[in-house]
């Protein structure tokens, strides 16, 4: 359990999910935590019609994405995210990094970096 | 039994259910259009009115709609409790059926007008207020109402107002009667609309046009000519509300709403109800397409420059399409359709545009100032609106211990 | 055709269809009140239902029921496969329709019987055995017992049980097999309500209040004064259930709910559906009413108290609304309102009572009995119940290998 | 009026309702069926197709299809606006219900026929090219292909080809229109089914069974034996083939689904449209269970082989199993059922067979022919595919500027 | 990237998250990532109602809102939230401070404090 | 403030979590977050079945429980954890250890420790 532990959340459009995950299957990503938030950022909001209305959305649906790695570089999955999700304009989303004390895979007990081999 | 004509009373029986089904259908439909933690509550003004104003009805409601007559303006209590109203024919109101399912159908009507009021206070009424006004306002605005254009001696039949399902009696006076309620009961704390559940509206707008079958080719109360024009008229009008509503908000927004395409629908079904049985499918092409665009416009324009917060907008789409439809009625009626009718000012009448006016006019004010009246005596028994914190959690926990959703699946 | 009645004929299609309506609002009503991992198998009881029993139906158990007596107690085998059963007319059943559409009617009683039950048994029973019970218990429960009570030459029949539209057959039967089944089956792991999706149940609700008006105005088989009845004394006790299950919420626990109107609405119907044809509107207002209460009783003390898990509450609503219904029927009767019923307790008859407490021994104890037996048998030949992991997993993904919503979107 | 009859108006006008509930029903099913971001945009496609519909038919639709024959291929404008067409009886059509109500009747059809076509271009199909098919296919196809086997001198109908209910008229030219419609605008970018709600998709299917009701016993156009024969026949196919598909997907992937129930009652539905009122309950037994089967194949073998997009198998289910059930009440049908139908293969009559292969043929390429017609032409007017990024983002939000559903609750 | 990245948990109801947004605004937060959650703390639940039967729900609906900042002090983020949401009941809602590591803006590539610009 | 505060990410099957929360309450946990999320690891999803199509399903319906801690040990919670999500195959579940820097809670002003209590 020497190794350091890191996780890593990115956040894009739902949309983008399916080619996130193709190619993160690529590069051996194992296992991987996703679920719906909102969000703003740079890209703040669009506009909804409700009867003739426009309504300002201010959060807009998005994918969160967190996966814990420790065997993978970070940079190499942060390189592969960009790659992916790249296309210039705001709304590509966001990676956070932050660092992971320990993981216990339950199943068979194994702690740190085995629990995510 | 004598008189009756069995392939009328199954028409008659199968229009009633389509009505009530029209309950389910509004209470989707407003529930749709509401936060999720607000549908219950939605949805339970209109079951409460279905059930509440199915029993007032058979007790007093229906007397004094459709009792003996005093002085054109009520019905006498002779008929409360059903007393006297039995399966032989009244011929007053309808030749051919057992004046019990007269009753049965009316009260359908009785039920929906009052539940189609609640859409303009959505999200911030509380429950015992709600109840109280339910009955109240069906008791002294819509019976009387009701008794002026339908009952045997109302003031305003006896001036020749024609009103073939309710165009007067249930969108008028609900339309306005919500308007006045919503400005009552003051603005919710957001006003921002934040429909939860589009699909769900949606659906309960297609149940409304299904029922608005009922509703309308019932109203001719026989299974013949004049119903079948009220349907063919009654889906015209629906369609070409639909298309106008969502060309305006094509052309405005760039962008054909689903919501909006249903909205439309609504509004000209609410256009058509008063004239469906009176007009030609022709004519009820136009009025469903001037109804959809003046509701587009009470909804997009209309209510953001005054800033009432009409929720759901029960005024913006049956009080405004609903007055249009009268002034429509008069236009466009025709004996040719309806021999029991009249002409409209198109063939040159203009009698009966002027009556029109004149029972716009009445219902508007009566059911402004009754409304008005309603609210404030309930008010001191009770408070009309729930506390701020009741309305920030959501009326379903903080007024019936229920959510709609499990949050976790 | 010699003796058809067109009106009827429109009539009694349309109010099959409606039964039929019924199918998919028990589907959304029961499966808006079970976990979300669960809906799609209770969704599918009942259009299992749909599909199953309309088959059964036409090859053997409409004869069971219907076709020439045999001691009393059951039809004979003469009209399977529909043989002999036209489109002339059947005296015996309706004097006015095809025989194949007393058949079709008839059907979608037999369909919707054997749905209600499932709410007994709901998020735990494993498909294949719920298969088998749908078969054996129609046609060794239903069949028979319907024999007894509509069948021309079925005990009960000639000893003078009115039973108009299923309080005996539908409801009571359903509701004693729901309780049965559900001890034989055992509780869930965890009992606690989780009602995933009330907007869901709720239009379910409504659409059975809507259905229901085939259901009992169906029953007088004809477009004529009796169906009008039926149809004003079961919106009556509708309205009646639900404003008393309401009440009784409001009173002990202080909030009125949404779910609860709704049940008690049910309950008022399943308590009408045995005397919607013969009783007054003003005793099917006290019929309801004492329907809703009964119903709120059993489902929030009852079965606490005796630990049985009827999950949806198929007895507490079905089994305990419908015994009272068949003894409010026994009470209010009265010959005015049909010539072809009886008069009650109430009109100083005592023995229509004690023929409907006779029936009701004898159909509670013959459908626990059989109930009892059936379910024994099928569990000789497969199990009856999920393995804990699949009712840990939700039995739509581990029996079905589906989920009813996407989770993400 | 002279020879109506108000007991066969009633029932028409109530069938008429029914049809055009399938709407509300058709947008669930296929709503369901799709992503959570395209859902509004597919429940468009089926209120659009009923809006817009609606008045094409009053204005010309009605008239191509129905008006005074040209050469056998086309009806004239004669009665385009409704004109001439009123009241009274049409006697080609129906000889007991005025004129209007068979063309309010014969509307629901149209409308119907090109919201189905829809579930095929599903998830990527733009707006406005979407609006502009709708109108030309209708026009163009149905109008025609309605007006051969339908219209008075209709060559198909010369030649003695039977068709119920729309066998031909529906279902084979919808689903070969979705087929062209499917490949001609191409594959979505990721076909990986992924329904979004499918209790949504369920209720969907339970009203589209019930609206069949309407469709197929309404298209005796009279409240008589041979509505009731097509009321039985409609149920037990729609049983038969929910059982098959069912019972299919259980052999081979060992999970009874309930989507798959569905689906197979729908084809059982789909198959014994041609046939519901000239075929017996038993034969309509086997047309279900047939159906189903082949709709099971060609949704879950043919598609993937073939690898067009038909996204919600507006081919796989009203493609094929329309086509088998043309052939198959060539086989089935029976004079002793309809006197004015005639006897099928199995009755020793093989020229109804040859008519059938005749109009089958003849359908399928003009309406393969024209959809590939009016497409092309379409796109040099405007685009018809969604580009990438709006497929990706979602229709709802792209086309529409609507989301079904608020994210945070 | 030496400065220093935290994220800012807020769990509230979600009922106050319009007036949180709103304040926040204010100081000037560009991003923020808002998700449903259901919570227990020291309010421990509520009672709703099933047909007659009162049924203890020990998860409340909360609702998640997660703020990474590098220029905004954490201090002034934390007493604005409190502001905003104190009302002074339990419910009110927690704050919970981690440590990020760095930040990626997949549109422009820039990373760390200028990946919260 | 001088504790360590630690946050404990659990993630297991959704059908797990009543049994779960009993068991956590046991030992004196006093508040926890729990979201709906979906993930995979080494159970790689499961076959669901579309209209007789079977359709690879990656992401599976999982629940996330967040848990801060400062008073009881995480070793405890963990071994707590463990114990009642074992069952020896994989979908048992995960845990993730985290660092946090502060907690405060909103009704009361109360930071770190206390805002645990
Ligand atoms: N400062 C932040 N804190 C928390 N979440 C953020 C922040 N900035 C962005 N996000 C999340 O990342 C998502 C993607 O943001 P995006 O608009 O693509 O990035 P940016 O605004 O940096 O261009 C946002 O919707 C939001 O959920
Ligand atoms: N120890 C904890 N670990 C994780 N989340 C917590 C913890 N304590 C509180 N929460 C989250 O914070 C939310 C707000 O809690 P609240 O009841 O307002 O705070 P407190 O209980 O401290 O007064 C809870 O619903 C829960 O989601
Ligand atoms: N490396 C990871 N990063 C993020 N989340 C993970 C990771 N591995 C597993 N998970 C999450 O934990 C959940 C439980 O995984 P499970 O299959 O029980 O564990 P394992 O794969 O280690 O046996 C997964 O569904 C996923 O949500």
């Amino acid at each position: 359990m020497t190794e350091k532990i890191t996780k890593v959340d990115i956040i894009t459009s739902p949309n983008r999910l399916e080619d996130l995950m193709d190619e993160l299957d690529k590069i051996g990503v194992t296992g991987m935590t996703v679920s719906n938030v909102s969000g703003c950022g740079l890209q703040r909001g669009h506009k909804e019609y409700y009867r003739g209305t426009p309504v300002e959305i201010k959060l807009l649906a998005k994918v969160k994405v967190e996966i814990v790695i420790c065997e993978i570089p970070v940079d190499k999955l942060v390189e592969t995210v960009k790659k992916v999700l790249y296309t210039g304009n705001i709304g590509d989303g966001k990676i956070f990094v932050y660092d992971v004390v320990n993981v216990i895979r339950i199943s068979d007990g194994t702690e740190g970096i085995d629990a995510l081999r | 039994m004598e008189g009756l004509n069995g392939a009328d009373v199954g028409f008659v029986i199968f229009a009633a259910s389509l009505i009530m089904f029209m309950i389910p259908g509004l209470a989707l439909f407003y529930g749709g259009m509401v936060k999720s933690k607000n549908v219950l509550s939605s949805t339970l003004h209109s079951y409460m009115a279905l059930a509440v104003i199915s029993l007032q009805w058979i007790l007093v409601g229906y007397s004094l709609a459709f009792g003996p007559d005093w002085n054109g303006l009520i019905g006498g209590l002779n008929w409360a409790f059903l007393k006297d109203v039995g399966m032989s024919v009244n011929p007053d109101y309808a030749a051919t059926i057992p004046h019990l399912l007269f009753v049965v159908f009316q009260m359908m009507f009785a039920v929906i007008t009052a539940a189609v009021i609640s859409g303009a206070f959505a999200e911030r009424m509380r429950f015992p207020a709600f109840l109280l006004f339910l009955v109240l306002w069906s008791t002294f605005v819509y019976d009387p109402v009701a008794h002026w254009i339908w009952g045997a001696g109302g003031w305003l039949k006896q001036l020749g107002v024609l009103d073939f399902a309710g165009g007067f009696v249930v969108e008028i006076s609900s339309g306005i009667a919500g308007l006045v309620a919503a400005i009552v009961i003051g603005k919710r704390r957001r006003t921002r609309p934040d429909p939860h559940h589009i699909p769900m509206a949606i659906l309960g707008g297609g149940i409304l046009w299904f029922g608005w079958f009922g509703f309308n080719a019932g109203s001719a109360l026989a299974a013949n000519g004049i119903a079948v024009n009220a349907f063919l008229t009654t889906n015209t009008a629906a369609a070409a509300g639909a298309i106008s509503f969502v060309t305006m908000e094509w052309i405005i927004n760039k962008k054909p709403t689903a919501l909006g395409t249903v909205s439309g629908a609504i509004a000209g079904l609410v256009s058509i109800t008063g004239g469906a049985g009176y007009v030609t499918p022709g004519s009820s092409l136009i009025i469903g397409l001037v109804g959809g665009l003046l509701s587009f416009l009470a909804i997009s324009r209309l209510k953001p420059k005054f800033g009432y917060d009409d929720a759901l907008d029960a005024f913006g789409c049956h009080g405004v399409a609903g007055i249009w439809g009268a002034l429509a009625t008069a236009v466009f009626a025709s004996i040719k359709v309806n021999p029991a009718g009249a002409d409209g000012l198109l063939y040159g009448n203009v009698e009966l545009f002027r009556n029109h006016l004149i029972a716009i006019g009445a219902i508007v004010v009566y059911t402004a100032v009754m409304t008005f009246v309603i609210l404030k005596a309930i008010s001191l028994v009770t408070t009309l609106r729930t506390k701020k914190e009741e309305e920030t959690e959501g009326l379903d926990i903080s007024l019936h211990g229920e959510s709609a959703y499990n949050a976790l699946n």
